[in-house]
Protein backbone atom coordinates (compact mmCIF):
# COMPACT_ATOMS: atom_id res chain seq x y z
CA UNK A 1 0.00 0.00 0.00
CA UNK A 2 1.30 3.54 -0.35
CA UNK A 3 0.11 6.55 1.82
CA UNK A 4 -1.08 9.78 0.01
CA UNK A 5 -1.42 12.88 2.41
CA UNK A 6 -2.98 16.14 1.06
CA UNK A 7 -2.77 19.67 1.95
CA UNK A 8 -4.43 23.05 1.69
CA UNK A 9 -7.67 23.29 -1.36
CA UNK A 10 -6.38 19.25 -2.75
CA UNK A 11 -7.24 18.60 0.88
CA UNK A 12 -10.32 20.34 0.88
CA UNK A 13 -11.12 18.98 -2.43
CA UNK A 14 -10.73 15.41 -2.00
CA UNK A 15 -12.32 15.70 2.13
CA UNK A 16 -9.59 13.73 3.64
CA UNK A 17 -6.03 14.72 4.55
CA UNK A 18 -4.95 11.56 3.47
CA UNK A 19 -5.47 8.17 2.67
CA UNK A 20 -3.87 4.89 1.57
CA UNK A 21 -4.14 3.05 -1.92
CA UNK A 22 -2.99 0.02 -3.98
CA UNK A 23 0.88 0.50 -5.11
CA UNK A 24 0.81 1.42 -8.75
CA UNK A 25 2.96 -0.21 -10.97
CA UNK A 26 6.61 0.68 -10.47
CA UNK A 27 7.29 2.46 -13.46
CA UNK A 28 4.33 4.69 -12.51
CA UNK A 29 5.18 8.56 -12.10
CA UNK A 30 3.41 10.95 -9.49
CA UNK A 31 1.47 12.39 -12.43
CA UNK A 32 0.07 8.54 -13.11
CA UNK A 33 -0.96 8.42 -9.53
CA UNK A 34 -2.87 12.12 -9.95
CA UNK A 35 -4.80 10.69 -13.50
CA UNK A 36 -5.88 7.73 -11.45
CA UNK A 37 -6.89 9.54 -8.52
CA UNK A 38 -8.79 12.11 -10.69
CA UNK A 39 -10.26 9.38 -12.20
CA UNK A 40 -12.77 9.12 -9.64
CA UNK A 41 -14.77 12.32 -10.39
CA UNK A 42 -16.09 14.64 -7.86
CA UNK A 43 -13.69 16.24 -5.48
CA UNK A 44 -11.02 14.59 -6.59
CA UNK A 45 -11.74 15.47 -10.23
CA UNK A 46 -12.01 18.99 -9.63
CA UNK A 47 -8.84 19.39 -7.66
CA UNK A 48 -6.42 17.43 -9.07
CA UNK A 49 -8.11 17.11 -13.05
CA UNK A 50 -5.02 20.10 -13.60
CA UNK A 51 -1.66 18.68 -12.56
CA UNK A 52 -0.15 21.80 -13.59
CA UNK A 53 -1.72 23.84 -10.82
CA UNK A 54 -0.45 20.88 -8.52
CA UNK A 55 2.81 19.86 -6.77
CA UNK A 56 4.43 17.03 -5.30
CA UNK A 57 6.61 15.39 -2.46
CA UNK A 58 7.86 12.24 -2.29
CA UNK A 59 9.14 10.78 1.15
CA UNK A 60 9.09 14.49 2.17
CA UNK A 61 10.77 15.73 -0.54
CA UNK A 62 9.96 17.99 -3.68
CA UNK A 63 9.62 16.37 -6.70
CA UNK A 64 8.40 16.96 -10.46
CA UNK A 65 5.25 15.34 -11.12
CA UNK A 66 7.00 13.04 -13.69
CA UNK A 67 9.08 11.49 -10.80
CA UNK A 68 8.47 7.45 -10.23
CA UNK A 69 6.63 7.15 -7.38
CA UNK A 70 8.91 3.15 -6.99
CA UNK A 71 9.43 2.12 -3.79
CA UNK A 72 8.65 5.57 -1.93
CA UNK A 73 6.22 5.20 1.52
CA UNK A 74 4.54 8.65 1.32
CA UNK A 75 3.39 11.08 -1.77
CA UNK A 76 1.54 14.16 -0.98
CA UNK A 77 -0.06 15.92 -3.43
CA UNK A 78 -0.44 20.24 -2.66
CA UNK A 79 -0.96 23.56 -4.38
CA UNK A 80 2.28 25.06 -4.79
CA UNK A 81 3.51 26.64 -1.49
CA UNK A 82 2.62 29.97 0.07
CA UNK A 83 5.45 30.17 2.32
CA UNK A 84 4.95 31.51 6.07
CA UNK B 1 23.65 27.61 18.70
CA UNK B 2 21.08 26.02 16.44
CA UNK B 3 16.90 26.46 16.92
CA UNK B 4 14.47 25.89 14.95
CA UNK B 5 10.88 25.44 15.84
CA UNK B 6 7.57 24.51 13.87
CA UNK B 7 4.75 25.33 16.38
CA UNK B 8 1.52 26.98 16.85
CA UNK B 9 1.91 29.40 20.06
CA UNK B 10 3.60 32.57 20.03
CA UNK B 11 7.23 33.33 21.18
CA UNK B 12 9.37 35.72 23.04
CA UNK B 13 11.71 37.70 20.52
CA UNK B 14 13.52 39.09 23.05
CA UNK B 15 14.39 36.03 24.52
CA UNK B 16 15.38 35.00 21.02
CA UNK B 17 17.83 37.61 20.57
CA UNK B 18 19.08 37.83 23.85
CA UNK B 19 20.14 34.05 23.32
CA UNK B 20 21.99 35.54 19.49
CA UNK B 21 23.75 38.31 21.84
CA UNK B 22 25.20 36.40 24.28
CA UNK B 23 27.28 34.06 21.48
CA UNK B 24 30.04 36.81 21.49
CA UNK B 25 29.55 37.96 17.86
CA UNK B 26 29.44 41.68 16.56
CA UNK B 27 26.35 41.62 15.40
CA UNK B 28 22.77 40.34 15.36
CA UNK B 29 19.69 40.40 12.59
CA UNK B 30 16.38 39.31 12.56
CA UNK B 31 13.44 39.40 11.16
CA UNK B 32 9.53 38.86 12.78
CA UNK B 33 6.83 38.59 10.30
CA UNK B 34 3.58 39.84 11.42
CA UNK B 35 0.05 38.96 10.11
CA UNK B 36 -1.75 42.38 8.13
CA UNK B 37 -5.02 42.99 8.87
CA UNK B 38 -5.68 44.55 5.18
CA UNK B 39 -8.49 44.14 3.53
CA UNK B 40 -11.20 42.90 6.38
CA UNK B 41 -9.04 40.08 6.65
CA UNK B 42 -9.70 38.82 10.06
CA UNK B 43 -7.59 35.85 10.18
CA UNK B 44 -4.93 33.58 8.56
CA UNK B 45 -4.82 29.78 8.67
CA UNK B 46 -1.33 28.23 8.48
CA UNK B 47 -1.27 24.62 7.61
CA UNK B 48 1.60 22.82 6.58
CA UNK B 49 2.95 19.76 6.59
CA UNK B 50 4.98 18.58 9.47
CA UNK B 51 6.82 15.72 8.72
CA UNK B 52 8.37 17.52 5.83
CA UNK B 53 8.73 21.24 7.71
CA UNK B 54 10.90 20.83 10.40
CA UNK B 55 13.34 18.75 8.18
CA UNK B 56 13.12 21.20 5.71
CA UNK B 57 14.38 24.56 7.94
CA UNK B 58 16.62 21.99 9.57
CA UNK B 59 18.02 21.96 5.71
CA UNK B 60 17.85 25.20 4.62
CA UNK B 61 19.35 26.77 8.45
CA UNK B 62 22.55 23.71 7.71
CA UNK B 63 23.24 25.85 4.11
CA UNK B 64 23.06 29.51 5.96
CA UNK B 65 25.48 27.92 7.91
CA UNK B 66 28.18 26.09 5.27
CA UNK B 67 27.59 29.58 3.83
CA UNK B 68 27.91 32.75 5.60
CA UNK B 69 30.37 32.80 9.12
CA UNK B 70 27.15 32.60 11.44
CA UNK B 71 27.55 32.01 15.08
CA UNK B 72 23.46 31.19 15.67
CA UNK B 73 20.82 30.61 14.28
CA UNK B 74 17.49 30.97 15.37
CA UNK B 75 13.88 30.18 13.36
CA UNK B 76 10.66 30.12 14.50
CA UNK B 77 7.16 29.36 12.33
CA UNK B 78 3.98 29.53 13.78
CA UNK B 79 1.36 27.39 11.97
CA UNK B 80 -2.20 27.23 12.71
CA UNK B 81 -5.15 30.37 13.09
CA UNK B 82 -3.20 33.57 13.31
CA UNK B 83 -4.72 37.14 14.00
CA UNK B 84 -4.16 40.24 12.29
CA UNK B 85 -0.77 42.03 14.30
CA UNK B 86 0.37 38.58 15.72
CA UNK B 87 3.68 36.81 15.00
CA UNK B 88 4.06 34.39 11.98
CA UNK B 89 7.89 33.70 11.93
CA UNK B 90 11.10 35.14 13.56
CA UNK B 91 14.61 34.70 11.84
CA UNK B 92 17.16 35.54 14.22
CA UNK B 93 21.04 35.10 13.39
CA UNK B 94 24.17 36.03 15.21
CA UNK B 95 27.99 36.54 13.41
CA UNK B 96 31.03 38.49 14.39
CA UNK B 97 30.40 40.79 11.59
CA UNK B 98 27.28 42.83 10.16
CA UNK B 99 27.18 41.70 6.51
CA UNK B 100 26.90 37.78 7.32
CA UNK B 101 23.83 38.36 9.61
CA UNK B 102 22.25 40.60 7.31
CA UNK B 103 22.73 38.42 4.17
CA UNK B 104 21.52 35.12 6.18
CA UNK B 105 18.56 36.76 7.70
CA UNK B 106 17.54 37.91 4.67
CA UNK B 107 18.79 34.54 2.92
CA UNK B 108 16.49 32.56 5.37
CA UNK B 109 13.64 34.54 5.63
CA UNK B 110 13.62 34.23 1.38
CA UNK B 111 13.62 30.98 1.26
CA UNK B 112 10.69 30.53 4.35
CA UNK B 113 8.76 32.81 2.19
CA UNK B 114 8.84 31.06 -0.52
CA UNK B 115 9.56 27.65 -0.57
CA UNK B 116 8.52 26.65 2.95
CA UNK B 117 5.79 23.76 2.81
CA UNK B 118 3.07 26.09 4.14
CA UNK B 119 -0.38 27.23 2.98
CA UNK B 120 -2.41 30.06 3.91
CA UNK B 121 -6.06 30.04 4.08
CA UNK B 122 -7.38 33.69 4.58
CA UNK B 123 -10.58 34.78 6.74
CA UNK B 124 -12.57 37.57 5.67
CA UNK B 125 -15.10 39.64 7.99
CA UNK B 126 -17.08 39.22 4.80
CA UNK B 127 -17.56 36.87 2.13
CA UNK B 128 -15.62 32.94 1.70
CA UNK B 129 -12.03 32.49 2.92
CA UNK B 130 -9.40 31.75 0.30
CA UNK B 131 -6.45 30.48 -0.17
CA UNK B 132 -3.45 32.31 -1.10
CA UNK B 133 -2.20 31.79 -4.50
CA UNK B 134 2.05 31.32 -4.52
CA UNK B 135 3.59 34.63 -6.01
CA UNK B 136 5.89 34.36 -9.06
CA UNK B 137 8.03 37.56 -6.96
CA UNK B 138 9.12 35.64 -3.88
CA UNK B 139 10.05 32.57 -6.16
CA UNK B 140 12.28 35.18 -8.13
CA UNK B 141 14.00 36.49 -4.74
CA UNK B 142 14.99 32.85 -3.91
CA UNK B 143 16.25 32.34 -6.91
CA UNK B 144 18.63 35.00 -6.85
CA UNK B 145 20.21 33.64 -3.61
CA UNK B 146 20.81 30.18 -6.17
CA UNK B 147 17.14 28.36 -4.05
CA UNK C 1 7.24 56.53 13.72
CA UNK C 2 10.35 57.81 13.74
CA UNK C 3 13.03 57.71 16.49
CA UNK C 4 16.70 58.29 16.80
CA UNK C 5 18.08 58.53 19.75
CA UNK C 6 22.02 58.92 20.93
CA UNK C 7 22.66 58.10 24.69
CA UNK C 8 25.02 56.75 27.03
CA UNK C 9 22.89 54.21 28.52
CA UNK C 10 21.72 50.90 27.16
CA UNK C 11 18.33 50.49 25.64
CA UNK C 12 15.52 47.75 25.27
CA UNK C 13 15.74 46.02 22.43
CA UNK C 14 12.37 44.85 22.65
CA UNK C 15 10.40 47.47 23.96
CA UNK C 16 12.09 48.92 20.67
CA UNK C 17 10.85 45.66 18.38
CA UNK C 18 7.08 45.91 19.99
CA UNK C 19 6.94 49.73 18.98
CA UNK C 20 7.85 48.36 15.69
CA UNK C 21 5.99 45.46 15.34
CA UNK C 22 2.75 47.69 16.30
CA UNK C 23 3.06 49.59 13.35
CA UNK C 24 0.68 47.10 11.12
CA UNK C 25 3.17 46.18 8.89
CA UNK C 26 4.13 42.66 7.98
CA UNK C 27 7.73 42.64 8.85
CA UNK C 28 9.89 43.99 11.16
CA UNK C 29 13.79 43.82 10.71
CA UNK C 30 16.30 44.54 12.98
CA UNK C 31 19.90 44.58 13.72
CA UNK C 32 21.97 45.07 16.91
CA UNK C 33 25.52 46.06 17.16
CA UNK C 34 27.36 43.99 20.00
CA UNK C 35 31.00 45.06 21.33
CA UNK C 36 33.21 41.77 20.74
CA UNK C 37 35.56 40.82 23.79
CA UNK C 38 38.22 40.10 21.41
CA UNK C 39 42.17 40.58 21.36
CA UNK C 40 42.16 41.24 25.15
CA UNK C 41 39.90 44.44 24.68
CA UNK C 42 37.99 45.23 27.76
CA UNK C 43 36.29 48.21 26.76
CA UNK C 44 35.69 50.29 23.58
CA UNK C 45 35.27 54.21 24.21
CA UNK C 46 33.07 55.54 21.67
CA UNK C 47 33.31 59.57 21.06
CA UNK C 48 30.88 61.89 18.76
CA UNK C 49 30.13 65.40 17.79
CA UNK C 50 27.15 65.85 19.37
CA UNK C 51 26.16 68.66 17.86
CA UNK C 52 26.34 66.67 14.21
CA UNK C 53 25.09 62.94 15.40
CA UNK C 54 21.86 63.75 15.82
CA UNK C 55 21.12 65.72 12.83
CA UNK C 56 22.56 63.66 10.16
CA UNK C 57 21.57 60.48 11.80
CA UNK C 58 17.99 62.35 11.64
CA UNK C 59 18.98 62.85 7.89
CA UNK C 60 19.97 59.27 7.32
CA UNK C 61 16.37 58.06 8.27
CA UNK C 62 14.83 60.84 6.60
CA UNK C 63 16.63 58.96 3.17
CA UNK C 64 15.54 55.77 4.41
CA UNK C 65 12.17 56.73 4.58
CA UNK C 66 12.35 58.46 1.07
CA UNK C 67 13.84 55.81 -0.75
CA UNK C 68 11.49 52.95 0.96
CA UNK C 69 8.08 52.45 2.02
CA UNK C 70 8.39 52.09 5.56
CA UNK C 71 5.97 52.59 8.78
CA UNK C 72 8.81 53.12 10.96
CA UNK C 73 12.23 53.49 12.16
CA UNK C 74 14.20 53.58 15.17
CA UNK C 75 17.73 53.83 15.70
CA UNK C 76 19.63 53.74 18.58
CA UNK C 77 23.40 54.48 19.28
CA UNK C 78 25.36 55.03 22.18
CA UNK C 79 28.28 56.73 23.25
CA UNK C 80 31.12 56.48 25.76
CA UNK C 81 32.65 53.61 27.47
CA UNK C 82 31.34 50.18 26.70
CA UNK C 83 32.48 46.61 27.76
CA UNK C 84 32.54 43.43 25.77
CA UNK C 85 29.09 41.79 25.08
CA UNK C 86 27.84 45.60 25.91
CA UNK C 87 25.39 46.58 22.71
CA UNK C 88 26.40 49.62 20.55
CA UNK C 89 23.81 50.24 18.05
CA UNK C 90 20.05 49.14 17.03
CA UNK C 91 18.36 49.57 13.66
CA UNK C 92 14.72 48.47 13.60
CA UNK C 93 12.26 48.98 10.50
CA UNK C 94 9.01 48.24 9.94
CA UNK C 95 7.48 47.79 6.76
CA UNK C 96 4.51 46.36 5.57
CA UNK C 97 6.77 44.02 3.61
CA UNK C 98 10.57 42.67 4.09
CA UNK C 99 12.62 43.33 1.34
CA UNK C 100 11.96 47.30 2.38
CA UNK C 101 12.23 46.31 5.72
CA UNK C 102 15.02 44.54 5.45
CA UNK C 103 17.00 46.20 2.63
CA UNK C 104 16.44 49.73 4.71
CA UNK C 105 18.07 48.14 7.59
CA UNK C 106 20.90 47.24 6.47
CA UNK C 107 21.62 50.81 4.66
CA UNK C 108 21.20 52.40 7.95
CA UNK C 109 23.57 50.38 9.68
CA UNK C 110 26.15 50.32 6.84
CA UNK C 111 25.43 54.01 6.73
CA UNK C 112 25.99 53.94 10.72
CA UNK C 113 29.33 51.78 10.87
CA UNK C 114 31.24 53.97 8.52
CA UNK C 115 29.61 57.55 7.79
CA UNK C 116 28.38 58.66 11.65
CA UNK C 117 30.40 60.71 13.48
CA UNK C 118 31.75 58.25 15.67
CA UNK C 119 35.29 57.48 16.43
CA UNK C 120 36.44 54.43 18.65
CA UNK C 121 39.10 54.01 21.11
CA UNK C 122 40.13 50.72 21.98
CA UNK C 123 41.74 49.33 25.84
CA UNK C 124 43.20 46.51 26.02
CA UNK C 125 43.80 44.44 29.46
CA UNK C 126 48.00 45.06 28.17
CA UNK C 127 49.39 47.99 25.97
CA UNK C 128 48.21 51.05 25.24
CA UNK C 129 44.60 51.97 24.40
CA UNK C 130 44.41 52.61 20.63
CA UNK C 131 42.41 54.80 17.89
CA UNK C 132 40.50 52.43 15.91
CA UNK C 133 41.05 53.23 11.81
CA UNK C 134 38.27 54.06 9.55
CA UNK C 135 37.77 50.58 7.41
CA UNK C 136 38.33 51.12 3.66
CA UNK C 137 35.71 48.05 3.50
CA UNK C 138 32.96 49.82 5.43
CA UNK C 139 33.54 52.74 2.90
CA UNK C 140 33.17 50.50 0.31
CA UNK C 141 29.98 49.01 1.73
CA UNK C 142 28.24 52.71 2.02
CA UNK C 143 29.22 53.56 -1.48
CA UNK C 144 27.36 50.46 -3.20
CA UNK C 145 24.11 52.77 -1.37
CA UNK C 146 24.94 55.91 -3.27
CA UNK C 147 26.26 57.41 -0.58
CA UNK D 1 35.93 85.19 16.34
CA UNK D 2 36.36 81.46 15.14
CA UNK D 3 35.07 77.92 17.43
CA UNK D 4 37.32 75.03 16.87
CA UNK D 5 36.29 71.97 17.64
CA UNK D 6 38.30 68.27 17.73
CA UNK D 7 37.97 64.95 18.04
CA UNK D 8 39.30 61.79 18.83
CA UNK D 9 43.60 61.43 18.53
CA UNK D 10 43.51 64.83 17.25
CA UNK D 11 41.79 66.31 20.39
CA UNK D 12 44.07 64.43 22.39
CA UNK D 13 47.44 65.51 20.76
CA UNK D 14 46.56 69.15 20.59
CA UNK D 15 45.07 68.69 24.59
CA UNK D 16 41.98 70.15 24.18
CA UNK D 17 38.32 69.61 23.17
CA UNK D 18 38.18 73.28 21.40
CA UNK D 19 39.05 76.71 21.57
CA UNK D 20 38.11 80.13 19.80
CA UNK D 21 40.58 81.70 17.80
CA UNK D 22 40.84 84.92 15.30
CA UNK D 23 38.71 84.56 11.97
CA UNK D 24 40.78 83.49 9.47
CA UNK D 25 41.30 85.97 6.01
CA UNK D 26 37.77 85.65 3.85
CA UNK D 27 38.86 83.72 1.39
CA UNK D 28 41.01 81.08 3.87
CA UNK D 29 40.51 77.60 3.21
CA UNK D 30 40.02 74.67 6.25
CA UNK D 31 43.42 73.14 5.35
CA UNK D 32 44.81 76.97 5.67
CA UNK D 33 43.41 77.01 9.23
CA UNK D 34 44.83 73.63 9.73
CA UNK D 35 48.61 74.69 8.51
CA UNK D 36 47.97 77.86 11.06
CA UNK D 37 47.62 75.39 14.09
CA UNK D 38 49.97 73.36 13.17
CA UNK D 39 52.59 75.83 13.05
CA UNK D 40 52.48 76.44 16.67
CA UNK D 41 54.41 73.41 16.97
CA UNK D 42 54.18 71.14 19.86
CA UNK D 43 50.87 68.49 19.76
CA UNK D 44 50.03 70.63 17.05
CA UNK D 45 52.03 69.76 14.63
CA UNK D 46 51.78 66.18 15.47
CA UNK D 47 48.24 65.69 15.04
CA UNK D 48 47.81 68.47 12.14
CA UNK D 49 51.29 68.34 10.22
CA UNK D 50 49.69 65.27 7.94
CA UNK D 51 46.59 66.94 6.90
CA UNK D 52 45.90 63.77 4.63
CA UNK D 53 45.17 62.21 8.15
CA UNK D 54 42.64 64.71 8.96
CA UNK D 55 38.67 65.22 8.04
CA UNK D 56 36.75 68.74 8.59
CA UNK D 57 33.38 69.72 9.29
CA UNK D 58 31.90 73.11 8.70
CA UNK D 59 29.29 73.87 10.88
CA UNK D 60 28.80 70.19 11.35
CA UNK D 61 29.05 69.43 7.92
CA UNK D 62 31.43 67.08 6.18
CA UNK D 63 33.24 69.25 4.06
CA UNK D 64 36.48 68.62 2.08
CA UNK D 65 39.90 70.23 3.13
CA UNK D 66 40.05 72.91 0.09
CA UNK D 67 36.42 74.24 1.15
CA UNK D 68 36.67 78.48 2.37
CA UNK D 69 35.43 78.54 5.77
CA UNK D 70 33.42 81.96 5.26
CA UNK D 71 31.05 83.19 7.59
CA UNK D 72 30.72 79.48 9.42
CA UNK D 73 30.59 79.74 13.22
CA UNK D 74 32.17 76.16 13.92
CA UNK D 75 35.24 73.99 12.16
CA UNK D 76 35.53 70.60 13.46
CA UNK D 77 38.88 68.88 12.82
CA UNK D 78 39.04 64.76 13.37
CA UNK D 79 40.31 61.62 11.92
CA UNK D 80 38.14 59.44 9.26
CA UNK D 81 35.23 59.08 11.47
CA UNK D 82 35.18 55.32 12.35
CA UNK D 83 31.66 54.61 13.21
CA UNK D 84 29.50 52.58 15.56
Amino acid sequence: MLNIVYFAWVREGVGRDGEQVERPAPDATVADLVAMLAARGGGYAQVLGDPVKLRAAIDQRFVPLDTVIGAAGEVALFPPVTGG
Amino acid sequence: MKRVSIQPQDFDVAAELAALEALGGGGVASFTGIVRGEGGLIALELEHYPAMTQAQVDRIVDDALARWPLLGVSVIHRFGRLEPGARIVFVGTASRHRTAALESCAFLIDWLKSHAPFWKKEHFDAGAPRWVDARAEDAAKAQGWGL
